[in-house]
């Protein structure tokens, strides 16, 4: 198991270099000048030149990247230019505000999607399936942050609810296990489960209907069980793929909350990215894009070892 | 048309220590595990012969097979067609021209997406015959098996039956006009009924255009109908080879001995009372040491883990290994050394 | 042992033909009555995107501060105005344009080039293998929202990025989906037995491979056309897809987001246009899975 | 004279599957008696319906399936039980065995943890009671090193032993019949024999009634004591064993045991059966047989044989020898 664990995270360690190596090169296909917003219009060529040096771009790209690559394995991703704050403390900051916003997401649509998933797999052909199926494909189909706009004009301009947009205690950005908190994450929390929701439903029923078909089950009613029984089997031979899925839900919700964060304003690493591309704050874009993709990457690799582990088909050697 | 080079006493195939290690999926950081599929075996192929290759799962003979036909690269070995060494004096394309295979799974072993026709002409196009041809040769080949063209021809092979598949996978590989063809356990998957039709076609087929066959297969019974010699083959390598009659009347090793005292007899009155063999054949990683079949062997004695027994010739073309059969083996059973 | 077979005349005088697998596919997807559907929607849609300039009543980009967000039903304004006061039942109408062709485009794309990476992948296997699929893996390493965002973001707005960085995230997924059942099939008997009769790379990947793996990977392409265009209209959302005027649906979405507290429906039209666009893709993909026997 | 019922009595069983549009009449009248304590071999070759037959007794077909006729099993009808008493009836009173135990053993659960789940469904006996049952099991069936075995997950057991660990499940909670389909088919030839006189020896000291479905003659003469051979859905010829191999009555029997290779050692060529079984959504108005029959008749063409009893039973107007 922990040979597992060890070789898997070898394995990522290429990959790990390759997303660090496109994100450096993000910054190099961006058209224009790098410094063109840090320079003054009338910048003197010396000046330039002296700045070029500064910021080391006057070196072979190798060196550039190297460079840049050593200091980001310290932590250090350069300065906002927006800002002047340190991009790798902004982005942490905002990382905590995108993990509780996905994470409350994945449970509503893990939990809501396990229950259609099942349901629809379980009575397959029936009403109920046709029901729950529907219900899936809206949820994969639906533009989220349509719908954020949807829930924001039925919940809060006309019911007068809950709020547009913002986060934190009243707004101020705090934290709080309160309403005074929690009622800016239902709106976002819930238009962000949608997707995950259609997807996790979608799975399980197929995963289900794969293990109904297999002759093991057949043998399980010939011994005598119950349908209630019988479903027990069904859950545990298709919890390690649901759980898997699960898992690589919350990474793109994580990735991928620049929408629905920038619909509700909430101040996480979607929102930090939205305001970066729009100042063209580059070392905040390519940070926060490699933090990103970094996570990603290691929810990919958790996600395969938790799997692994509950799963004792997988060969653990 | 390939020309019969070394004349009749010239063996068609000639395999020299053929070895076959697959490494183990998901085996540790540190040590690596291969699975000894096939473990250096040594053997011959008479022309016009058929040549059983028996054993249970895991003895190596579908790679054996798979090996001959260079759908893999041998780890270490030689084969020689006709005495022309392959790769050397023979090219492969060449090669491929003469030794063909049929599959134990006659559904797989046809593409879907093609028809009946399609497939077995598929062969003849590839080496250069006009469409026009091929489909003919297709058509005539169908007859010779027994199918109607004019029913089967444009048909796809999920509406054949087992029994008819297998014969479009026979008259495929018969469309380049082989002299060798491997059959891997191509009547296993077939109803008694259908396997019994099949194998009279395939004697006719041998008869009508003097082919040589390799005939693996765990059914040791079609084994001896069929074949002219056999070779028993136990965790990747041969435990004993010879003449079909010389095996299944006197076998040279324990494990041919108890694989033949398995088959069930269709006889209520001869009902087995002890099974032959205890245990499961075992994983071809980490086979045991000395003499594979020890742990299994009734014959077993110490110095059976230790050494490994050659294949020794009992008389004739009959080999077998065995330290029991071995003077000065060590082995108390073994002949006293020979003066 | 001449060959007596091709002298003896074999040639049936009628060959019985079963109907191949594409007509088969053809006549399941024709009797499935949602796929159906759904087929004519998407068909209506692109047909509204062909016709615009007969079908729309006004200039979708010609507005007047007087009439700004009139509400649904004002003569002369089906649909309403939005907040520069353009019409717009006509902005919806050219909007399928735009939106079509950054939502559709970026797929079959990704499909001729991520299969041909997959399949290439797939059928050398080994150390090729190898170094395609672990470059591919590093772009499939991002977030298909997040390289989107990222490619358009250092690129800048405008419709050839959005295009050129949808068609990069998509890429990598299909080139997966194709190697895979490459690989799978590449395994098969019937790939064996075609090496065993000597056929070069070529005719077996023509013959053999092609016909078994496009069909997985076309419906697995089909299946992205509707996250395509979720994510193309999200980009222009976002401000990074075509500029203003120009009418397109997530574009026209994000500036008509400050009138929610005036004119709430007419907010929310261009998102129904979207969300209708993408189950149609949605279903059809679906109703083309199960004609055409995808597993998975 | 009285003898007493027997512990499984079919009755014009039919059973039709409904796949799509078509009708496939998979068994279609079947009549069978097995007595306590006897072992039945139901002999035939695929899509004969003798799979089919054997899963009726505990109606264990795909929804849908359409069963016809009457089966007792044990002095309960099993057309007529409710879910629950179905329930109790499987496993409890019958219990079966698979072709594949690789397949027929849910592959995330250990083995013991399976068969302790079924002798607490139909004992109520606490875990550590159900766990040393189901240790005395794993030696009744001779696995080795029982302990640790039965913490084994499938993928951990090889295939003999997995049949092992399928029959000590299926005898967990003392059966009155096991129902045995191809159990050895998909094992080695060493292994079969081990299985096959490992269940001769169980069925022996329990007096088990067993019916035993094969498509193998030799398989069948190693453990029934009768045997019914089916073709096309229907039984064609049944009685004991060695009377049926030994003197055929039904051409398609003799057609069978004429085809076995055993017999050509020598010869140049196979008898065989020409033709191939019929489509059982289109079966031909009289014996399903009559296409590939050299005995055949003007009435096997048009009527349905029964089946008439002499030294065997056999369904045909033109039988062998009396």
């Amino acid at each position: 198991m922990l040979a597992y664990a060890f070789k898997r995270l070898l394995h990522v360690i290429p990959v790990a270099f390759g997303v660090s190596i496109v994100c450096f090169l993000l910054l190099h296909i961006a058209p224009g000048d790098p410094l063109a917003a840090i320079l003054p219009a009338d910048a003197t060529a010396e000046l330039q030149a002296q700045m070029r040096a500064l910021y080391g771009l006057d070196r072979p790209l190798v060196i550039q990247y190297l460079l840049w690559l050593l200091r980001a394995l310290h932590g250090d991703l350069g300065l906002s230019i927006a800002t002047g704050r340190p991009v790798t403390r902004e982005i942490l900051g905002a990382m905590v505000n995108s993990f509780i916003l996905a994470g409350v997401a994945t449970l509503i649509g893990f939990s809501l999607g396990s229950l259609l998933g099942f349901l629809a797999g379980l009575y397959r052909g029936s009403w109920i399936d046709r029901l729950a199926s529907s219900i899936a494909m809206l949820g994969v189909s639906v533009p989220h942050y349509w719908l954020g706009i949807v829930l924001v004009i039925i919940f809060s301009v006309e019911l007068n609810w809950l709020p547009a947009t913002g986060g934190g205690t009243d707004g101020s950005g705090g934290r709080a296990l309160d309403w005074s908190y929690l009622r800016f994450l239902v709106l976002p929390a819930l238009t962000m489960s949608v997707i995950p929701m259609g997807i996790i439903a979608r799975t399980i029923r197929s995963l289900v209907a794969e293990v109904l078909a297999q002759d093991f089950v057949q043998a399980l009613a010939a011994k005598g069980l119950m349908p209630r029984q019988i479903l027990r089997h069904v859950i545990r031979n298709a919890a390690p793929t649901a759980i898997s899925v699960m898992g690589l839900q919350l990474g793109y919700l994580l990735g991928g909350s620049i929408l629905i964060e920038t619909v509700f304003s909430w101040p996480g690493t979607g929102f930090l990215l939205n305001n970066a591309i729009f100042t063209r704050d580059l070392p905040m874009l390519q940070g926060t894009i490699l933090i990103l993709a970094l996570f990603f990457v290691i929810m990919n690799v958790l996600v395969d070892i938790v799997q692994s582990a509950i799963d004792p088909r997988i060969q653990r050697n | 048309m390939s020309l019969d080079l070394g004349g009749p006493a010239q063996p068609l195939l000639t395999v020299q220590g053929l070895v076959k290690h697959f490494p183990v999926k998901g085996s540790g950081l540190m040590r690596r595990r291969v699975v000894r599929a096939v473990d250096g075996i040594d053997f011959k192929v008479k022309k016009g012969e058929t040549l059983g290759v028996v054993g249970e799962s895991g003895c190596g003979k579908s790679t054996t097979a798979r090996l001959i036909m260079k759908l893999l690269d041998p780890d270490s070995g030689t084969v020689l067609f006709d005495g022309q060494k392959l790769g050397h004096e023979l090219e492969l394309s060449a090669y491929r021209r003469q030794v063909q295979m049929v599959f134990q799974d006659s559904y797989a072993s046809l593409n879907p997406r093609l028809t009946i026709e399609e497939s077995i002409a598929f062969a003849p196009r590839i080496h250069g015959v006009t469409a026009r041809a091929a489909t003919e040769r297709a058509h005539a080949l169908l007859n010779r098996v027994g199918l109607d063209p004019g029913r089967f021809a444009g048909r796809y092979p999920h509406e054949l039956s087992g029994g008819q598949r297998q014969r479009v996978n026979i008259a495929r590989a018969l469309a380049l006009e082989p002299r060798l063809v491997i059959l891997d356990e191509a009547v296993s998957a077939l109803d008694k009924s259908v396997e019994a039709q099949v194998l009279n076609l395939l004697l006719d087929l041998k008869d009508e255009f003097g082919l040589t066959y390799i005939f693996i297969s765990h059914d040791l019974n079609v084994v001896r109908f069929l074949c002219d010699r056999v070779m028993v083959m136990y965790l990747g390598k041969a435990a004993e080879i010879g003449d079909t009659e010389a095996i299944y009347e006197r076998p040279g090793h324990p494990y041919s001995k108890a694989l033949l005292a398995s088959m069930p007899k269709a006889n209520p009155a001869e009902r087995m009372d002890e099974p032959p063999l205890a245990g499961d054949p075992p994983n071809p990683i980490d086979p045991p040491s000395g003499c594979r079949f020890h742990p299994r062997c009734a014959l077993a004695e110490p110095v059976c883990s230790q050494s490994e027994p050659p294949l020794l010739q009992l008389g004739g073309d009959h080999e077998a290994a065995c330290l029991a059969n071995m003077s000065g083996s060590g082995h108390s059973l073994a002949p006293s050394r020979a003066p | 042992m001449a060959l007596t077979l091709t002298r003896e005349k074999a040639q049936p005088a009628i060959v019985l033909r079963s109907p191949g697998y594409w007509q088969g596919v053809l006549a399941r997807l024709s009797r499935d009555r949602i796929a159906m559907i759904a087929l004519i929607v998407v068909a209506l849609l692109i047909l509204m995107a062909i016709l615009a300039p007969y079908l729309a009543p006004d200039d979708p980009t010609r507005g007047s501060l007087a009439r700004r967000l009139k509400p649904l039903g004002t003569p002369g304004h089906v649909l309403g105005t939005d907040e520069l006061g353009r019409d717009m039942l006509s902005r919806l109408i050219w909007g399928a344009r735009l939106s079509l062709v950054m939502g559709v485009v970026p797929v079959p794309v990704a499909f001729v080039l991520g299969s041909a990476i997959g399949i290439i992948a797939g059928y050398a296997g080994g150390l090729t293998n190898s170094i395609i699929m672990r470059t591919v893996d590093v772009f499939y390493a991002f977030p298909s929202v997040l390289l989107a965002v990222a490619l358009s973001g250092t690129l800048g707005s405008g419709l050839t990025n959005a295009l050129v960085s949808l068609t990069v995230v998509f890429i990598p997924q299909i080139a997966r989906v194709a190697e895979s059942v490459t690989t799978q099939v590449h395994r098969l008997d019937y790939v064996e037995a075609a090496r065993a009769s000597g056929a070069g790379s070529l005719a077996i990947v023509r013959v053999h491979i092609l016909g078994n793996v496009l069909a997985p990977i076309f419906v697995f392409s089909t299946s992205l056309i509707s996250v395509s265009m979720i994510l193309a209209a999200g980009l222009s959302f976002l401000g990074l897809g075509v500029r203003p005027p120009d009418a397109e649906w997530g574009l026209m979405l994000n500036t008509l987001r400050t009138a929610i507290y005036i004119n709430p429906t007419i907010a929310a039209l261009p998102g129904v246009m979207i969300f209708i666009t993408s189950i149609a893709f949605n279903l059809f993909s679906d109703g083309l899975r199960n004609a055409m026997d995808v597993k998975t | 004279m009285q003898t007493p019922p027997a512990i499984i009595d079919i009755r014009n069983l039919a059973v039709t599957f409904r796949g799509g549009s078509r009708k496939v009449r998979a068994v279609n009248g079947v009549d069978l008696t097995v007595d306590r304590g006897e072992v039945l071999a139901l002999l035939g070759e695929s899509g004969s319906g003798k799979s089919v037959t054997l899963r009726s007794l505990l109606r264990l077909h795909p929804k849908g399936t359409l069963i016809e006729g009457e089966i007792k099993v044990a002095g309960q009808d099993v057309m007529r039980l409710g879910r629950r008493a179905l329930a109790d009836l499987r496993g409890g009173t019958v219990s079966m065995i698979f072709q594949e135990p690789r397949l027929a053993l849910d592959p995330v659960y250990r083995v013991g943890d399976q068969i302790v789940e079924t002798i607490r469904r139909h004992m109520p006996v606490s875990r550590s009671e159900a766990r040393a049952r189901a240790l005395r099991l794993f030696e009744d069936v001779r696995i080795p090193s029982p302990e640790s075995r039965l913490g084994n997950y499938p993928h951990e057991m090889s295939g003999g032993m997995l049949q092992r660990s399928m029959i000590a499940m299926a005898l967990a909670c003392d059966p009155a019949i096991l129902l045995a389909d191809e159990p050895t088919t998909a094992l080695d030839a060493t292994v079969q024999i081990q299985i096959l006189l490992l269940l001769r020896e169980l069925q022996t000291r329990r007096g088990l009634a067993v019916v035993f479905v094969t498509h193998d003659i030799g398989v069948a003469a190693q453990v029934a004591d009768k045997v019914a051979v089916m073709y096309a859905g229907r039984i064609v010829e049944s009685g004991h064993i060695a009377d049926v191999i030994h003197n055929p009555r039904h051409p398609y029997t003799q057609g069978l045991l004429d085809a076995r290779v055993e017999l050509a050692q020598g010869s140049s060529r196979l008898r065989t059966i020409e033709g191939a079984p019929p489509d059982l959504s289109a079966l031909p108005p009289g014996c399903a047989f009559a296409p590939r029959c050299g005995r055949v008749a003007e009435t096997c063409r048009t009527v349905v044989p029964e089946l008439h009893s002499g030294s065997t039973s056999v369904a045909c107007f033109e039988p062998l020898r009396g």
